[in-house]
């Protein structure tokens, strides 16, 4: 099972490269057009396509990126020589850190607010909670970013912007990272808040919960004990969503807060058409997408008795 | 905290107005336009308010703004006064003016993309879920595919290459978001094609336009609008992130999106410019959400009964 | 976005401080050292840190393809070149001790002795014909090559450079002073074009492309009375906002490209001092003179008329430049047509000129992108509603950063037949014309051809009479204009905020941004 | 009855969440219990009974509310009493049985687990005295594998078993009161005979006071020692268990007892051709094997009744004749010419003729559209009627069922009754003017009087229009009531088949013996007299 859901992952990974393939092959411009500028001759043009390779047809090009890829070699980014693997590496740590950063803080907080909203459906917690997500969600990014670094860091508390290198220590990388990792958590916290408050409420009218109320138990038993571990495999999918995103789309706050992240390095890579590049980072993203999701499948089916004892 | 106490005065006759209007409404209407009255949470009345508001000044715009458009008629950044309530923006232009004509292209954008995304993706999605076999298969890796690359990366490759009129965007923000829809249409209409009456519309011999038309649609309406709703919200989002990132809406047209983003330095300095535009979009946000809420709230309950 | 901006394009530096050395070829060597600079004031120690716009994964360091404001700060802080174009403008010997010509076309250039690599390596005259070379040849991908094409042979000879050029020009000494030309180390006539190594005042310590680099001073530095900081750290920012955080809270010590509309919030925080620097760089809006209805001069001038120009300056430079009059050559050129008939917002008169072409009204599509120049969208806009008064209905169509300079500029698919352009400023009158203003010129963004113009800029070059020459230009100036296809309403200054703590000499230099990209060695810690 | 009382409830008044207001659903009720007494309380759907029993526990489900009377148990004043008085009672002193084991059995845990939260959390006693206990109590349940079965999860676990271990669990703080709701109604009857008898035993044993809830006189008669009839949130009569049976008071009881009388008159034995005949069909999903072998034929203007347990591949064998599910062997003769075995192969004539009626009339008819759509369709599409003699065929096919066209043409099914929902898919079918219908269960899930108008009206079509009949059924009471021929079925085998009067009587096969002898009967001792007899057979 797990084996054909890997089998489909490379499948998709390989539709995801053709697709931005052909994607950056729209593009107006190429590569030598980018590197040049205004200062493109085409004396220049030509030797610069030459010494870059441009010069093959696309389906030439793709073979010889795929071949490439396929042997574990991402070759060099065409626009300064380096190897990807280089390039990537660090940023690719550093998309990781944060993303998990922000996870571990609003993971958790998003599903005391979904359990407490929950239990307390209706109450004035409940709408406050609700409302003071949407409100989170309902501002853009970049908005949210400034506001936090007005409030935060022109006060001193915390960095308006993040520098980091592989040396910087872990407690130094938590507290400077903290005001992205806070502005990524007020993005996501509200669709996992409410995906948990649905899913257990979407429960709360099962008859095993009639059933453990009937029995005595009290609410927050009923909460954290009967319906929570039914509403897991809903709440894994959107935590596991969510973390995609978190790993993938995260430009914005990578821009606003200069962290060196993989969404920037891949903008930069289409804005100058470094086609090796675009493909290695568009990979690593689906990939994260695809295992993502597979976890996510994986902790349901170990989370449902239902799938992992069989009769 | 002039400000703060204004906005949560403003909120706060909003509430008290929707709440006015509902119990004006119980009094008045009859039969099923007074059971919704009655049934209708503060929230979601709240939101209506909202939402009814933005959409009379997103047609009146013309007769609602004091000034033009894209008209420039003062000196840049001009502080609150009688002649500009809001102000100027940065190439002098009447800030009330552009917020009043911000809720005619953002919302109508905004509307008319996440409609079009609709459309594509909940036939498609409807349909795969009905026909199955390898079609589901196919149109549902594709998808995969597609919802594997991060949205917004996405949406920037589609409008370099295809640039960034007002059609553009509106075609590759519902394409992004039609493979969200799909997934969802999808979900939804696995469960209703498995009801007795879809088995019993396939044995009378009806074809699947009429089954996804007639049988699944009308049952999976429910889901999909509190989808819409949602989706709504985020392609105002999208369309502010792209502003971010220079593809946006064109200028010189007014939307709170590209205004939010051009007045984004002057949050540095604490002023609530870029705040006005922003608060905009949160508050319809906000609004289209309690609505959506009471929506499915009444969905679920209907079907409990 | 700002990655997707490209204002830091390419050009020629500016030619502003050539003066003196291009009347006297031979003499320049004349020019004193540094050493005898003063420098009392200047204190050592420090970290400086610059926070830049500009900066992306995909920069190289190959000095051939540079092209933005953090590799060019980057490049000075690590390298030195064989000429320096001083704060004042004048020419300065760097690496070579020296420069003469006897006849302008073979140029001797004695290298410094004592100099060293940051590897140890002595600067030899051997690693400055490699570095020279490394942007000429078939294969060479520099964006300087056509820009040195005219060098026949580069040699050494003992411990001097011997350059021969095609012809005599007694501009060379000023070409090298290109920041692309720095002097690298080399091994069997070659550079490694991709090395961190140089010879300037800081050693390289780490480098993430796109994101930072820090730098350490150089202890065997040559120069006694430069590379005062300790330390440089250069941190890429690209957003605006991110920017102007970075220097409140104290993160970052200078920035670039300061939003006009935030100057003055800025500087009532008290932490920092803008810096704004008036150079010949300008702004403008290129049409297609081949296009209809842009092939009309009526028309052209009727656009001329309908923007207002100083509102431009006060909005989209917030005060800070200067208005132009269609005119590339700046105040500061010698030869700069201060007389001419200012063109001021008028709208009747455009009507005027669109009668004149047969119209009562026109329709025109303006191609603009923040990527041309910080506002152009805007100016856009501007540009558009002034417009409007005079029976112009321009529309603004907001192109994509992404490609600016590729897919619209020059107007390569025919569909963006105006758009915006920004043009660092050329010293030399020549120069400017040459390169944008001359038919069939590769630049000559608004295909002007003026049969006139075009016979005066061969005259002029060769004219020795200052008065005849002076006249030339100026009748040069008035034609681009008046009968030229450029918009240029406005000169641009050089805009940074530079932090309390930092101290910057009384004299900044107008050629290129961040003190001709010196700052790192020329300032110090207040 | 001199014993103490144990529950004591008087004038209990509940309301429902109706729409904008509040509904009155249980309309006074007084009760009575004593200690170890079993009370019986029956009614059709609608009549409050749960929610009478869930109010003996001071519970109101969501959208309930007690407005009026008092619940004292054992002196304590269930309304009146904080809410963590009364979860105080729950579980450990008054006990719940559902009516869906597999539903109330929280899926994310094991039996034992959920067994054992009740007396630890009540304090009664330690987890591992508990698992002892729980283990005991399935031996006396009668589960198979009492010490391994509770470190199953619900799914390993059958239907009739999970009832069991749920009474178990209703013992485990040994309660003085449990409520029973339908605990047997959701098993088939082989089934339902097992759980009935160690639920009666084990309260019997035991000494506990039960509240057995139901719709089944038959089943109810089996352990109750009084019974209660409701109708509508109204008390109807109460009486000892054999004087309600011998001679109930009120109509609506007598009504109730009468439910079974009707019989369709007996046919004579079929001599034309079959309309249609299914021949040597085997059919699988997938690679699982569900039809093996069956042949069956069906006569125009007769009824023939399938015949089985859940799984025995009753409604396969109807999928196969519709072409939901092509045959792997075998074909479906219609008039005398193989149907092709897929629907898409089939013509539109061919879709027409053979028409279904559903279980759930829920689930198949749409609820979004009016009965207007869901009649005319079939008579839009395979007959081309339009505009007035369409209206006109659907007014007539309204009248047919017996539902008055003017006030039902544009209502939505949500607003019709459960047997209306049904006639509705009655009329569905006889749009078409078909020569077959399949009925699949299709009173099942009806109360009994609603059955037998169902059950009649089917009988009146059938005469009019010559129509034949596959029902579909578990009940052999309603084969009994209205089939001419009868097939049994069991594991996608044909068990058994020939005319009713021949397989009502002996000798029968061994399962048909079974399944006819399982159908409880109106007799307080005919659950000890059929135990009494399996155990002697069983010991022979």
């Amino acid at each position: 099972m797990i084996a054909l859901r890997i089998a489909l992952g490379v499948g998709l990974l390989f539709i995801v490269s053709l697709v931005i393939f052909g994607a950056t092959e729209l593009l107006p411009g190429d590569l030598a057009n980018e590197l040049l500028g205004q200062s493109a001759t085409p004396e220049t043009l030509a030797a610069l396509r030459e010494q870059l390779g441009l010069n093959d047809p696309a389906p030439v090009r793709y073979w010889n990126w795929l071949t490439g890829a396929l042997t574990g070699d991402f070759g060099v980014s065409l626009a300064n020589g380096r190897p990807i693997s280089e390039l990537i590496g660090a940023r690719l740590g550093n998309t990781v850190f944060l993303a998990l950063y922000a996870a571990a803080l609003s993971v958790p907080i998003s599903l005391i607010l979904g359990i407490l909203a929950a239990l307390w459906r209706n109450s004035i917690f409940d709408r406050m909670a609700n409302a003071g997500a949407l409100t989170a969600i309902s501002f853009p990014e970049f908005f949210v970013a400034y506001i936090l670094v007005l409030w935060l860091a022109q006060t001193g508390l915390f960095p308006s912007m993040v520098r980091i290198n592989p040396t910087t220590t872990f407690g130094d990388r938590v507290y400077m990272t903290f005001l992205p990792a806070l502005t990524l958590m007020l993005v996501v916290t509200a669709h996992m808040m409410r995906m948990t408050r649905a899913a257990i409420i979407n429960l709360m009218a099962s008859p095993y919960i009639e059933m453990a109320r009937l029995k005595g138990m009290s609410p927050l038993r009923i909460v954290l004990r009967h319906a929570l571990p039914n509403a897991l495999a809903p709440i894994i999918n959107v935590i596991a969503l969510n973390l995609a995103y978190l790993i993938t789309g995260v430009v914005v706050v990578e821009v606003v807060f200069v962290y060196p992240g993989l969404g920037q390095l891949m903008v930069d890579a289409v804005s100058n058409r470094d086609i090796a590049v675009v493909q290695a980072v568009a990979l690593i993203f689906a990939a994260a997408y695809v295992a993502l999701n597979l976890l996510a499948d994986v902790l349901s089916t170990i989370t449902n008795p239902r799938l992992m004892h069989r009769r | 905290m002039g400000f703060a106490a204004s906005v949560i005065f403003g909120l706060a006759a909003l509430f008290a107005i929707a709440w006015a209007l509902r119990t004006g409404a119980r009094a008045t209407f009859s039969g099923q336009a007074r059971s919704l009255a009655h049934d209708i949470p503060l929230t979601a009345s709240f939101g209506l308010l909202v939402i009814a508001i933005y959409t009379f000044v997103a047609i009146a715009a013309p007769i609602l703004a004091p000034f033009p458009e894209r008209e420039i008629v003062g000196g840049q950044f001009q502080a609150w006064s009688a002649a500009h309530p809001l102000g100027t923006d940065r190439i002098g232009r009447d800030m009330l003016s552009r917020l009043i004509y911000g809720a005619r292209n953002t919302v109508g954008i905004a509307f008319a993309t996440t409609a079009l995304a609709f459309v594509v993706g909940a036939i498609l999605g409807l349909w795969a879920a009905l026909v199955g076999g390898w079609l589901d298969q196919a149109l549902s890796r594709f998808v995969d595919a597609l919802m594997a690359i991060p949205a917004l990366i996405f949406s920037l490759l589609l409008l370099t290459i295809f640039g960034t009129s007002v059609l553009t965007l509106i075609l590759v923000i519902a394409a992004v978001d039609a493979t969200r829809v799909f997934r969802l249409a999808r979900a939804v209409a696995q469960g209703i094609v498995v009801m007795d009456y879809i088995e019993a519309a396939k044995l009378r011999g009806e074809g699947s336009w009429f089954l996804i038309r007639r049988e699944i649609l009308p049952n999976a309406m429910a889901p999909l609008v509190a989808e819409f709703g949602l989706r709504f919200c985020f392609v105002f989002l999208a369309i502010s992130s792209l502003s971010f990132l220079g593809l946006g809406i064109q200028p010189p047209t007014a939307d709170w999106g590209s205004m939010v983003k051009d007045n984004a330095t002057l949050i540095t300095f604490g002023d609530v410019t870029p705040l006005l535009p922003a608060g905009c979009i949160a508050l319809l946000t906000v609004a289209v959400n309690f609505v959506v809420d009471w929506q499915l709230h009444r969905a679920s309950g209907l079907k409990e009964q | 976005m700002n990655n997707f901006d490209m204002t830091g394009k390419t050009f020629a530096p500016s030619r502003r401080g050539v003066l003196k050395g291009a009347a006297a070829i031979g003499a320049a060597g004349l020019i004193l050292p540094h050493t005898t600079t003063s420098a009392a004031a200047q204190t050592r120690g420090g970290t400086f840190r610059i926070g830049i716009g500009h900066g992306s994964t995909t920069d190289s360091l190959d000095p051939g393809l540079w092209e933005h404001l953090y590799v060019q700060t980057f490049g000075s802080a690590r390298h030195n070149y064989l000429i320096e174009v001083g704060a004042d403008g004048q020419l300065v010997p760097e690496i070579a001790e020296s420069w003469s010509s006897s006849d302008g076309q073979t140029w001797v250039f004695p290298i410094r002795q004592g100099v060293s690599f940051h590897s140890g390596k002595p600067v030899t005259a051997a690693d400055v014909v490699a570095s020279i070379n490394h942007h000429r040849g078939d294969d060479s991908t520099s964006v300087v090559k056509p820009l040195l094409a005219a060098i026949t042979d580069v040699r050494a000879d003992g411990n001097n450079v011997v350059v021969t050029l095609e012809a005599p020009n007694g501009d060379l000494p000023y070409l090298m002073t290109d920041y692309h030309v720095p002097v690298l180390p080399s091994a069997d006539g070659k550079v490694d074009a991709n090395t961190t190594d140089g010879c300037g005042g800081y050693i390289v310590e780490s480098y993430e492309h796109g994101v930072q680099a820090t730098l350490n001073r150089n202890p065997n530095y040559w120069k006694s009375d430069r590379a005062w900081f300790d330390r440089i750290e250069l941190v890429s920012i690209l957003d605006p906002a991110a920017r102007l955080n970075a220097l409140i809270t104290g993160e970052v010590d200078l920035i670039d490209q300061v939003d006009p509309a935030t100057i003055g919030m800025l500087e009532s925080r008290g932490v920092a001092r803008i810096l704004s620097i008036p150079g010949n760089a300008h702004y403008g809006f290129p049409m297609d003179s081949r296009q209809a209805p842009y092939s009309d001069n009526n028309v052209r001038l009727a656009l001329k008329y309908a923007l207002d120009r100083q509102a431009m300056v006060d909005v989209i430079l917030g005060g800070h430049g200067a208005v132009a009059n269609d005119n590339p050559i700046g105040p500061a050129n010698r030869y700069f047509h201060a007389e001419m008939e200012a063109k001021t917002y008028d709208p009747d008169k455009a009507r005027y000129y669109l009668q004149q072409a047969g119209l009562s009204s026109l329709d025109v599509t303006i191609s603009v992108a923040d990527a041309a120049f910080s506002g152009a969208v805007d100016a856009g806009a501007m540009f558009s509603e002034t417009a409007r008064a005079a029976g112009i209905n321009m529309s603004v169509d907001r192109v994509p950063n992404d490609g600016y300079w590729s897919n619209v500029w020059l107007n390569p698919n025919g569909n963006t037949p105006f758009c915006a352009t920004y043009w660092g400023g050329r010293a030399v009158e020549d120069h400017m014309f040459t390169t944008a203003y001359a038919a069939g010129a590769d630049w000559n963004e608004s295909f002007w051809s003026n049969d006139r113009f075009n016979e005066l800029l061969v005259t002029a070059r060769s004219e020795v009479n200052e008065d005849l020459r002076r006249e030339m230009y100026h009748e040069m100036q008035q034609l681009v204009s008046f009968e030229g296809s450029t918009i240029i309403p406005m000169y641009n200054n050089y805009v940074m905020a530079v932090a309390n703590k930092i101290a910057t000499p009384e004299q900044i230099s107008a050629n290129w941004n961040f003190d001709g990209f010196r700052c790192v060695e020329r300032w110090s810690m207040a | 009855m001199g014993r103490e009382v144990l529950l004591k409830i008087e004038g209990l008044r509940i309301e429902g969440r109706a729409g904008e207001g509040w509904t009155e659903i249980v309309k006074g009720i007084d009760l009575t219990l004593h200690k170890g007494e079993v009370l019986g309380l029956i009614g059709e759907s609608g009549a409050g009974k749960s929610t009478v029993g869930l109010a003996a526990m001071g519970f109101a489900r969501d959208g309930c509310r007690i407005t009026g009377g008092s619940i004292l148990f054992d002196g304590i004043d269930l309304r009146q009493a904080p809410e963590a008085e009364r979860r105080a009672l729950r579980g450990k002193r008054i006990a719940y049985v559902a009516q869906s084991a597999a539903a109330s059995f929280n899926p994310a845990h094991k039996l034992i687990d959920q067994y054992c939260e009740t007396p630890v959390i009540h304090g009664v006693m330690s987890r591992e005295q508990a698992e002892k206990d729980a283990t005991d109590l399935y031996r006396r349940m009668q589960l198979p594998d009492p010490e391994g079965i509770g470190f199953r999860y619900p799914h390993q676990v059958s239907g009739g078993q999970l009832q069991r271990a749920m009474t178990a669990m209703a013992m485990a703080c040994r309660p003085d009161l449990i409520i029973f709701d339908e605990p047997t109604t959701a098993l088939d009857v082989t089934t339902q005979i097992e759980v009935l008898a160690a639920i009666r035993d084990i309260v019997r044993q035991s000494g506990t006071a039960a509240i057995y809830i139901t719709h089944d006189l038959a089943v109810v008669a089996q352990a109750a020692d009084r019974i209660k009839v409701l109708l509508r949130g109204d008390e109807v009569e109460e009486a000892e268990t054999r004087q309600m049976l011998d001679a109930p008071r009120e109509d609506y009881t007598k009504s109730l007892w009468a439910v079974r009388s009707f019989a369709r008159a007996e046919q004579p034995p079929a001599t034309d051709a079959p309309i249609l005949s299914v021949q040597n069909v085997s059919a699988a999903y997938g690679k699982v094997p569900v039809l093996d072998d069956v042949s069956f034929d069906i006569h125009a203007g007769r009824t023939i009744a399938v015949v089985g347990e859940s799984g025995s591949g009753k409604s396969t064998a109807a999928r196969v004749i519709t072409g939901l599910l092509p045959p792997s062997s075998g074909t479906v003769m219609f008039d005398g010419k193989p149907l092709p075995p897929a629907l898409k192969g089939r013509t539109r004539d061919q879709l027409r003729q053979v028409q279904m009626i559903y279980q759930m009339a829920d689930t198949a008819l749409n609820p979004k559209l009016k009965l207007r759509e869901l009649i005319g369709r079939p008579a839009q599409m395979y007959l081309g009627l339009q505009g007035k003699a369409l209206e006109t065929r659907i007014r007539d096919l309204l009248d047919l069922i017996e539902l008055d066209p003017d006030t039902y043409i544009d209502r939505l099914p949500g607003e019709l009754s459960g047997g209306q929902k049904q006639r509705i898919g009655i009329a569905r079918a006889l749009a078409a003017e078909p020569k077959i219908i399949i009925c699949d269960e299709v009173t099942s899930a009806l109360d009994q009087i609603v059955q037998e108008g169902i059950l009649k009206l089917l009988n009146r079509l059938q005469d009019e229009f010559g129509l034949a009949y596959m029902f579909i059924t578990h009940d052999l009471a309603t084969v009994r009531a209205i089939a001419d021929d009868v097939v049994v079925m069991q594991r996608g085998r044909v068990i058994e088949q020939g005319p009713k009067a021949q397989m009502f009587t002996p000798p029968h096969e061994p399962y048909t013996e079974l399944l006819l002898s399982s159908v409880p009967e109106m007799d307080p001792d005919w659950l000890t007299r059929l135990l009494a007899n399996s155990r002697a057979a069983m010991g022979t």
